[in-house]
């Protein structure tokens, strides 16, 4: 099949994002994936459209946030695209340590935030970032199947 | 955000009458939940049955309500759905929080009365 | 509730018309109306969709078809956006007659086209239809619960 | 698209095996309906069960089987999903065709051999 594609667009207001989460969903659930990947993979789309709400855009409302969905006959693509503040790469970066690895006995060290990129990574296939001209897109990949590549390389 | 309660001896049962718990709501179920702490209940079980949506902020106002609780009382949620019980596994959580079934078990686990509460 | 709204946004081609179909019929499945209900909308939107590509863009694929989708407390609206050819005002005239007024038994004259506006006219409230700088914009409106406002009225 | 065929005596059953039967495939849908009936099937049973959406080209392309058929044979439907017949309805189309709930009763009618088709 060849590549089908939908732009979803709200303006940067976080009573819009479950609009997109239900769409994301619905979208995904027309593929061979679960409804529980399906459900797994909008999560992932809210994170990144709260983050670009948030962060990008210091929840000012009636910015606009982008997330562009294209079906492959091998993968999903989402790329979610704000013209906000730019975020540090370092927050992708490959060795950053994984805010799951706490230990459960220490309640103090507990993390209430931080999860939501970490929890796209352990996720999706792929995660990239760019920003060209003042638009920032995060471009997230999740194959069909045995295709699944992990994201943390054996060796450094 | 609507957050519905009810006692089962010296537990509180409190549940999220909200799909999602979301970014939208986090902060607000945040303070209410640190509210019901500070008002000193210390047994407290989160009926998550109603939620369908759990993302990174909902859980953090979760795991805030725990920490609140700073080992003097029992935070525990029960009743979720397969959707939200892939969020907590995947975020490790599943090792943080005990998690049950439906009410009551985990009331009786609390030793609370276990006939206030729903099954 | 205050307003929330989506836009989804197509290239031109039919085979993208499922994606917004499927996103639609979800979006309204988070309101009050039934399951039946959203999927009679969301085929509301698949004919205004077709029609975008077929009669104002000629099949040319690489044009963009949008759709607004507007959640209010006591409706749902719908704007389909071309910026191709506009539609004959008389397509839409409260006198036209209904292509559904056909004799069951007069099996040549049964219609096999032209059903799609009157598929949209008698599911929604409201149809307008507007041309401001090249750009069409077909609104379709559903009220919710007893709001409903009969689209022919009673006297000409 | 794909269109599943039986043979149940005299009666020949069509199977759309697509969810959409949509204006992406209308065209295509009406030419392979046109086909069959040119070829001299006079009892068609359109089995609908595996659509769950129809749009109004697809319902034109269903329409002009049926007036190609030109009256010397039967082209009915089965299988209709709620939402598929909730369309057949509204467009009025339920007082033209010989709606029935599933093969083996459409097939019963047009006098074909019952036992080759799906209940
Ligand atoms: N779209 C974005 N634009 C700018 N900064 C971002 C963006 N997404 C994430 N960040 C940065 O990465 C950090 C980690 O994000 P995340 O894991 O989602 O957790 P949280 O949002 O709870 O802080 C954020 O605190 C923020 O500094
Ligand atoms: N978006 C549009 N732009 C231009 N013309 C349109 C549009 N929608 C409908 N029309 C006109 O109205 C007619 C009736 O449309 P419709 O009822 O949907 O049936 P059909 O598309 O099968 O002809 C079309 O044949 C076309 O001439």
């Amino acid at each position: 099949m060849s590549e089908r594609r939908i732009t979803l667009a709200i303006a940067s207001d976080l009573q819009n994002v479950p609009l997109v989460g239900q769409a994301i969903q619905r979208l995904c659930s027309l593929t061979s994936l679960s409804d529980i990947e399906s459900h797994q993979i909008a999560l992932c789309v809210v994170e990144a459209v709260n983050n670009a709400i948030i962060h990008a855009y210091d929840r000012e409302a009636e910015h606009e946030v982008q997330v562009i969905f294209s079906h492959y006959s091998d993968k999903l693509t989402f790329q979610i695209c704000d013209a906000g503040r730019a975020m540090d790469p370092n927050c992708l970066a490959p060795k950053a340590p994984s805010p799951f690895d706490f230990d459960p006995r220490c309640l103090e060290r507990l993390p209430e935030g931080g999860l939501g990129l970490a929890i796209i990574r352990s996720t999706m296939d792929e995660v990239s970032y760019t920003t060209t001209c003042g638009k920032n897109i995060l471009t997230l990949t999740r194959f069909f199947k045995s295709c699944r590549i992990d994201t943390t390389p054996l060796m450094g | 955000m609507q957050l519905d309660q009810r006692r089962a001896g010296d537990v509180l049962i409190v549940i999220p009458l909200e799909d999602r718990l979301d970014a939208r709501i986090a902060t607000d179920f945040k303070e209410q939940m640190t509210e019901l702490i500070a008002s000193g209940h210390t047994k407290i079980v989160l009926d998550l049955s109603k939620v369908e949506f759990i993302d990174s902020s909902g859980l953090g106002a979760i795991v805030s309500g725990l920490k609140r609780m700073g080992g003097r009382g029992e935070l525990v949620v029960c009743g979720l759905q397969e959707t939200t019980m892939t969020l907590f596994r995947l975020t490790r959580m599943d090792r943080v929080f005990q998690v049950f079934e439906n009410e009551r078990q985990a009331v009786s686990v609390l030793g609370g009365n276990e006939k206030d509460a729903a099954t």
